[in-house]
């Protein structure tokens, strides 16, 4: 069990059904503030995860493929160094972070942000009276005027570490509820997370096996990173679907 | 072939101190009119405070909008200033000596301008002074690796750098002013303002230098400026179209292309409002009628060779937002107007020597050339950001929203209430330098030739 | 009207012309006509060099022209000298269009350089063998793309085509800016000499009398072609770094270097004609025409060239540093910090910190020694500046775009993946550098002797223009701005 | 002890006259630093047959450019060494935006410190203004003395032998 952690996640586009439980599920994890129409419309929605839905072929024998895209936690984030006041930075578990307190609002990372997996809070976060009291008490809830993004439920991670240490355990990968919120909340099992840095890992040994015989430019298991060719090297590595017609849309987002 | 006017030292203090004793029936209700445009703005501006960026049109993906826009177009402006003033006097053209203040002025106005872009811009102003190395208690500095760090270091250094040059060559005329100056405060004031200047040989010689001196040391600084500003976008990797090394020099040439359109814009106003058709003389607007050919003709080299490159790349995104900048409405309007009003009619218009020399055509042609450098600035930053590219779940549009414009407008009469303030305290002319210009005008008799000459003191 | 001592010297700071158009006239023509045993040193020695060039250039020929790599060198020598010999023109044209008088004595030293552009052309005859066609999947400035079915209709030829064109424009126009404005000096010739050189300049001169029509004339033409011959120059280096230099790397899309390229060799010129003026003004005899003022003057503008050297390259170099793309970072990984970082360094050095570090210093500037020691260092810099750009680029061999043309995104992935081997020059390449230098250096000596390195006419209308006057209890200058 | 100034005005084509005067004062003993001439427009250097000032001017920048230069290694670097937080994978000492940075550090400094030097150098501010008169605004050529009290008349006398047309006497304290 290696001590040094570098979070990775693992999407399997074959296994996904775009039944957007993910999304809620991240929503209300992190506070994220209820989109009504009007946000949509104003292009403001906030979703850290969203399902990015493709159509595909010509009616009547048309396909939708579903692509869930959050924060890719890039080693060579762009979003990272454009930041004047250090308010993102790459911690030591690998991990985007972003920082609400020091954060001005020049919105210069979600510009530089390929995956464009940042979010901007254009008005004063608000909830019904019903739904002030389910908040939780481990988020910030983010004040208007700044960015945010996901954070791999970096509150969870923490946790399960904290809990650990207090038993004296390490931390496995997935014990004491420590993956992230969408992970637990989808019903098929697309999305894996865990730590990358250690080779014993489930993910490492799924990442290992499906991306061997890297780069992409010479293609063999159907493991790829989002739009690779810009070397931002995500920690986060998709599946193809497993669909010939599936091939050009995954390869290059 | 100079067709100037030999004025005696009196009629020069009377004329160009005219704006500043008197006070021309004009002026109040201008200055009246800005201020009300201003508090519109003002007021847009506290309502957005209020309710948060949501009350403008930005969204996702197009986060950065008119604000950005138009802090580009004036950083551009002000490079005007230090253009004329700053090259024309190392190569000691004679034609900068009217001209040269009234840029230099521009220039602070309108930096003070771009740098309240950047306020109306953030999501919370109120802590934009996190980007200097100032906030020791939060326990951290700001990240220098950011543009936008860059960026306040060079813009600051700019202001700062052009504020106290405009004052140093200032000196002499506000001692003429202290010494015009009726009243009880004004002479004191004045005399305050002008260090006690007498006009000694050597004081004269050290002005002589601080023009040579700091115009070389502010050019690399305004050279610096717009490059930063530049790299805001061209950093990026992350918008189509940004990412491109010719911006540095693109930028530039632009700035320049649009500051000395605003130069002409201004003698042409200041011939009309102060009356000053004695010293800015058709061979002035002739000079940067030719200045302007050149500048417009290698912007729009770089122009061209920005295009080439990014077709050159044969990359899908790239093509795709290109035909969204060009072949799409509304883009596609904004596109043609731009090309139009930025190349297409004015430079033809200036290889006309009869347009050259008439003030009122100069004044509109620059007018459409500095519409024309907006809608640029707006065609690179907007549709890149509208994200024209693999990931189209997310392609995004824009629609500037009334808060937006108002605050637009508010800027530009800011600027414009500098100038005027400026010219109600100071001549905005700088008299010792037509002063000089007049004393060192000579006339050389070859056969029946009269060539224009001028007197340079022996190196 | 002015106070004048009576020839035409360097006293104390300030140049004190010719009192007389006709002494001027006498002068120079004297010291035109005799052929100095320097001028013979020079020719012979410049042959040898060329010689050794040839020689050079078969033993390529023997390689064959299949491989590019042999030719890397050929191709540097053939860029240096296009950007130091073929813009030497420029300091005359510009300074004229800016209608400065210290430009009067040496903007014919400038305009000669444009004999060695007929060099230039002679060296660029063999690019075109060595060059492939747009078919075998180079990119280039002509979208030549096989998939796309109105690109492929460009003709495969089409950079061969195009720069062909363009650098015999630009050689034409420099040839013609030479002979118009060396038009009244032929005449003069055709006056004052015999044999030969009367016969030659009575043919030039094209009965030029020197009626005010004529005079007009001149002036307006040679403003015209100037201009052009400038746009013709960017429009050459803008081709030249496209078409034969960027589009030979893969993943090197760099949309500042080809103005980079024109910038560089506007420096270099100048460099050019200041190291000129210095050899002319040791060895020419021409210590009364050549002084202070033009070395000063060209020194200023060689420093503000200099800093625009580094201000081009640290806008190409930090977007790419900054921006982590893996092809950009391949291209940088290759050009800079690879196995020619240290030609890299050298151009770095030597053309910016160096001239930078001394030419800030008014005690350098204005003086003989310093500006031609700077242009020495600025001249070998940007040949190492050069050498670190073509022979890498030359050198790779697999373009390696068809293959991938026909996948999804093919051209995201166009990224220098293998690095070709490092190019150490041979025997032939040394060769080759030597000649082509030897054989730039003797079209100028030759040019040199046909017509007169000082441009007489314009020295007289100095007398006219800039003379000396007492002003109350000081002397000032009076600058005459005809036109 | 309290100095005083006079002031001899001429009119702007008195050029040559106010020359006399300065020649004048010098013969009659009067040292280079206690007589000026006083101009509303600049002329060319030596017109008045004045001296050519000496000045130290060009120390100033780059005094101020090696300052800056320093400040901004410092600021940059320290700041990345104080806090080292990784962004974009970028190395934590990163050479070119410290450059940039370094760069507008130094040219501010130059650029300031070579104002103050051109005040300094220009014997300004200056706190009297002496003997003075308005009318050099509109081209009239004053040359003033200044100097022990005693030896203002003799000084008054050889303004008034060069052609001068008004005399004005002003108090100077140093």
């Amino acid at each position: 069990m290696a001590e040094d952690k570098k979070w990775g996640m693992l999407v399997d586009i074959d296994k996904c059904i775009g039944c957007q439980a993910c999304v809620v599920a991240c929503q209300s994890e992190n506070n994220v503030p209820i989109n009504e129409e009007g946000h949509f419309n104003q292009r403001r929605a906030i979703e850290w995860i969203r399902i990015e839905r493709y159509w595909e072929g010509e009616f009547p024998n048309v396909k939708a493929r579903f692509m869930p895209i959050f924060c890719q936690q890039c080693d060579d984030a762009p979003c990272e160094p454009v930041c004047p006041v250090f308010a993102t930075y790459h911690n030591s578990e690998g991990l985007n972070v972003q920082v609400y307190n020091r954060c001005i609002g020049t919105r210069f990372c979600a510009n530089n942000c390929p995956y464009q997996a940042r979010f901007f809070n254009f008005w004063e976060p608000e909830w019904p009276e019903t739904l002030k009291n389910q908040l939780n008490p481990d988020v910030t809830v983010r004040s208007r005027g700044i960015m945010e993004k996901c954070t791999f439920c970096v509150q969870r991670i923490r946790r399960s570490t904290r809990e650990a240490a207090r038993d004296g355990e390490v931390v496995e990968d997935g014990d004491r509820g420590m993956s992230p919120a969408c992970v637990n909340a989808c019903p098929t099992h697309a999305l894996m997370f865990g730590n990358i840095d250690d080779a014993e890992s489930t993910i490492s040994q799924e990442i290992d096996d499906a991306t061997r015989r890297r780069p992409v430019s010479a293609p063999a298991g159907r493991g790829y990173k989002m739009l690779e060719n810009l070397g931002t090297n995500p920690n986060v590595v998709y599946l193809k679907k497993v669909d010939k017609t599936a091939e050009e849309h995954n390869v290059h987002g | 072939m100079q067709d100037h006017v030999q004025l005696s030292q009196t009629k020069i203090n009377d004329d160009l101190l005219a704006g500043v004793l008197g006070m021309p029936k004009w002026w109040l209700p201008s200055v009246v009119v800005l201020v009300l445009i201003i508090f519109t703005g003002l007021g847009a501006y506290g309502y957005e405070l209020n309710k948060g960026l949501g009350v403008s049109g930005l969204n996702r993906p197009v986060f950065w909008g008119f604000y950005i826009t138009n802090f580009v177009f004036w950083i551009g402006i002000s490079h005007a200033g230090i253009m004329i003033s700053a090259i024309l006097r190392l190569t000691q053209a004679e034609w900068r000596r009217p001209v040269t203040r009234a840029a230099e002025v521009m220039t602070i106005f309108a930096l003070m301008a771009a740098l309240s872009n950047i306020m109306f811009h953030v999501g919370r102003p109120w802590r934009l002074f996190w980007v200097y190395p100032y906030d020791f208690s939060r326990g951290i500095f700001m990240n220098i690796r950011s543009p936008f760090v860059w960026d306040p270091s060079a813009v600051m250094t700019y202001l700062i750098g052009s504020s106290l040059f405009v004052y140093v060559a200032l000196i002499p005329d506000i001692a003429i002013v202290r010494d015009k100056a009726t009243g009880k405060f004004a002479p004191k004031i004045y005399g305050v303002l002008c260090l006690g200047w007498r006009g000694t040989p050597r004081q004269w010689r050290l002005q002589a230098i601080a023009g040579i001196l700091l115009s070389a040391l502010v050019l690399p600084v305004f050279v610096s400026v717009h490059s930063i500003v530049s790299w805001d976008f061209a950093v990026a990797i992350g918008v189509e179209g940004w990412h491109s090394t010719i911006f540095a020099p693109y930028f530039i040439i632009g700035a320049i292309h649009s500051g000395v359109s605003a130069v002409a814009m201004i003698m042409a106003l200041a011939i009309w409002l102060w009356k000053l058709e004695n010293y800015l003389r058709p061979d002035h607007f002739d000079a940067i009628g030719r200045l302007l050919i050149v500048v417009a003709v290698t912007w729009f080299f770089f122009f061209f060779v920005e295009w080439i490159f990014a077709l050159y790349t044969l990359e899908g995104p790239e093509l795709a937002l290109r035909e969204f900048q060009v072949f799409q409405a509304p883009n596609m309007w904004l596109f043609l107007g731009f090309l139009l009003t930025a190349f297409f009619i004015p430079v033809p218009m200036w290889m006309f020597k009869r347009v050259r020399r008439s003030p009122m055509l100069m004044f509109f042609s620059t007018i459409l050339v500095n519409v024309g450098m907006w809608l640029e600035r707006f065609l690179i930053i907007i549709p890149g950001l509208a994200r024209r590219q693999p990931l189209s779940f997310d392609w995004g549009t824009y629609n500037p929203s009334i808060v937006e414009i108002l605050i637009v407008l508010e800027t530009f009469a800011f600027v414009a209430l500098g100038m005027l303030l400026f010219a109600k305290f100071f001549p905005i002319i700088p008299i010792f330098d037509m002063k000089e210009g007049m004393e060192v005008r000579e006339e050389i008799k070859i056969g029946r030739r009269i060539v224009p000459a001028s007197i340079r003191e022996t190196p | 009207m002015a106070s004048h001592t009576d020839n035409g010297e360097y006293v104390e700071g300030m140049y004190v012309p010719f009192t007389s158009p006709t002494e001027v006239v006498n002068d120079l023509v004297n010291n035109h006509v005799k052929v100095s045993d320097m001028w013979l040193r020079g020719v012979v020695a410049a042959s040898i060099l060329l010689v050794l060039g040839i020689i050079g250039f078969v033993m390529n020929v023997m390689e064959g022209v299949s491989d590019r790599a042999v030719w890397a060198y050929y191709a540097l020598m053939f860029s240096f000298i296009l950007t130091t010999a073929s813009a030497a023109p420029m300091v005359a044209i510009a300074t004229r269009m800016a209608n400065a008088h210290w430009r009067r004595p040496i903007s014919r030293v400038a305009e000669l350089w444009s004999a060695a552009g007929l060099f230039s052309l002679l060296l660029f005859i063999p690019m075109l063998w060595i060059l492939p066609p747009l078919n075998d999947g180079r990119r280039s400035l002509w979208f030549y793309d096989v998939n796309d079915a109105f690109f492929s209709r460009v003709p495969i030829y089409s950079p061969h085509i195009w720069m062909s064109a363009a650098i015999l424009a630009l050689v034409a126009l420099g040839v013609i800016l030479l002979w118009l404005s060396a038009m009244p000096d032929l005449a003069l010739m055709r006056e004052h000499s015999t044999g030969w050189r009367q016969k030659w300049a009575a043919r030039l001169s094209k009965g030029w009398v020197g009626s005010s029509k004529q005079w007009n004339m001149l002036y307006h033409r040679m403003g015209v072609v100037g201009a052009f011959y400038f746009m013709m120059l960017v429009f050459v280096h803008f081709l030249v770094s496209t078409d034969f230099l960027m589009a030979l790397v893969p993943g090197w899309i760099d949309s500042l270097y080809p103005l980079t390229h024109a910038a560089n060799s506007l420096q270099a010129g100048v460099a050019t004609v200041i190291l000129t003026m210095f050899f002319l003004r040791k060895f020419g005899g021409y210590e009364d025409y050549i002084t202070l003022d033009q070395f000063w003057a060209l020194s200023k503008l060689l420093f503000a060239l200099s800093l625009l050297w580094f201000w081009f390259w640290f806008s190409s170099f930090n977007v790419f540093w900054y921006g982590k793309k893996p092809s950009e970072q391949a291209v940088l990984g290759y050009l800079m910090t690879g196995a020619y970082q240290p030609a890299f360094m050298a151009g770095f050095v030597l053309s910016f910190l160096t001239p930078m570090w001394f030419m800030m210093w008014n005690r350098v500037r204005k003086s003989f020694w310093g500006p031609a020691v700077m242009s020495v260092s600025v001249l070998v810099g940007t040949f190492f500046d050069k050498l670190r750009y073509y022979v890498p680029a030359w050198s790779v061999n697999d373009i390696g775009i068809v293959q991938k043309l026909g996948e999804p995104g093919a051209a995201h992935e166009m990224a220098l993946d293998n690095l070709p081997k490092v190019n150490m020059p041979g025997v032939a390449d040394v060769f080759i550098v030597l000649g082509v230098f030897g054989g730039a250096v003797l079209f100028y000596l030759l040019a040199s002797r046909l017509i007169p390195p000082i441009n007489i006419w314009e020295q007289k209308e100095l007398v006219l223009y800039k003379f000396h006057k007492a002003y109350h209890r000081t002397e000032v200058m009076v600058l005459g701005k005809p036109r | 002890m309290a100095k005083r100034s006079v002031l001899g005005l001429f009119t702007e084509d008195q050029v040559d006259e106010a020359g006399d005067a300065m020649e004048a004062l010098a013969s009659a003993g009067y040292t280079t630093n206690e007589y000026e001439v006083l101009t509303g427009t600049p002329y060319p250097e030596g017109t008045f047959g004045e001296a050519e000032p000496k000045h130290k001017l060009f120390r100033w920048p780059l005094t101020g450019a090696a300052c800056g230069f320093i400040v901004g290694l410092l600021l940059t670097a320290g700041s990345q060494l104080a806090f080292p937080l990784v962004t974009g994978g970028k190395p934590i000492l990163s050479i070119p935006p410290m450059a940039i940075i370094m760069y507008e550090g130094t040219m501010l400094g130059a650029i300031t410190f070579t104002i103050v030097g051109i005040i300094l150098e220009s014997r300004l501010p200056r706190m009297f203004m002496g003997a003075y008169d308005k009318r050099i605004s509109d081209g009239y050529i004053g040359v003033t003395v200044t100097t022990e009290e005693d030896r203002i008349p003799k000084a008054e006398e050889v303004l008034k032998q060069a052609g001068a047309g008004d005399i004005t006497h002003g108090w100077e304290s140093n």
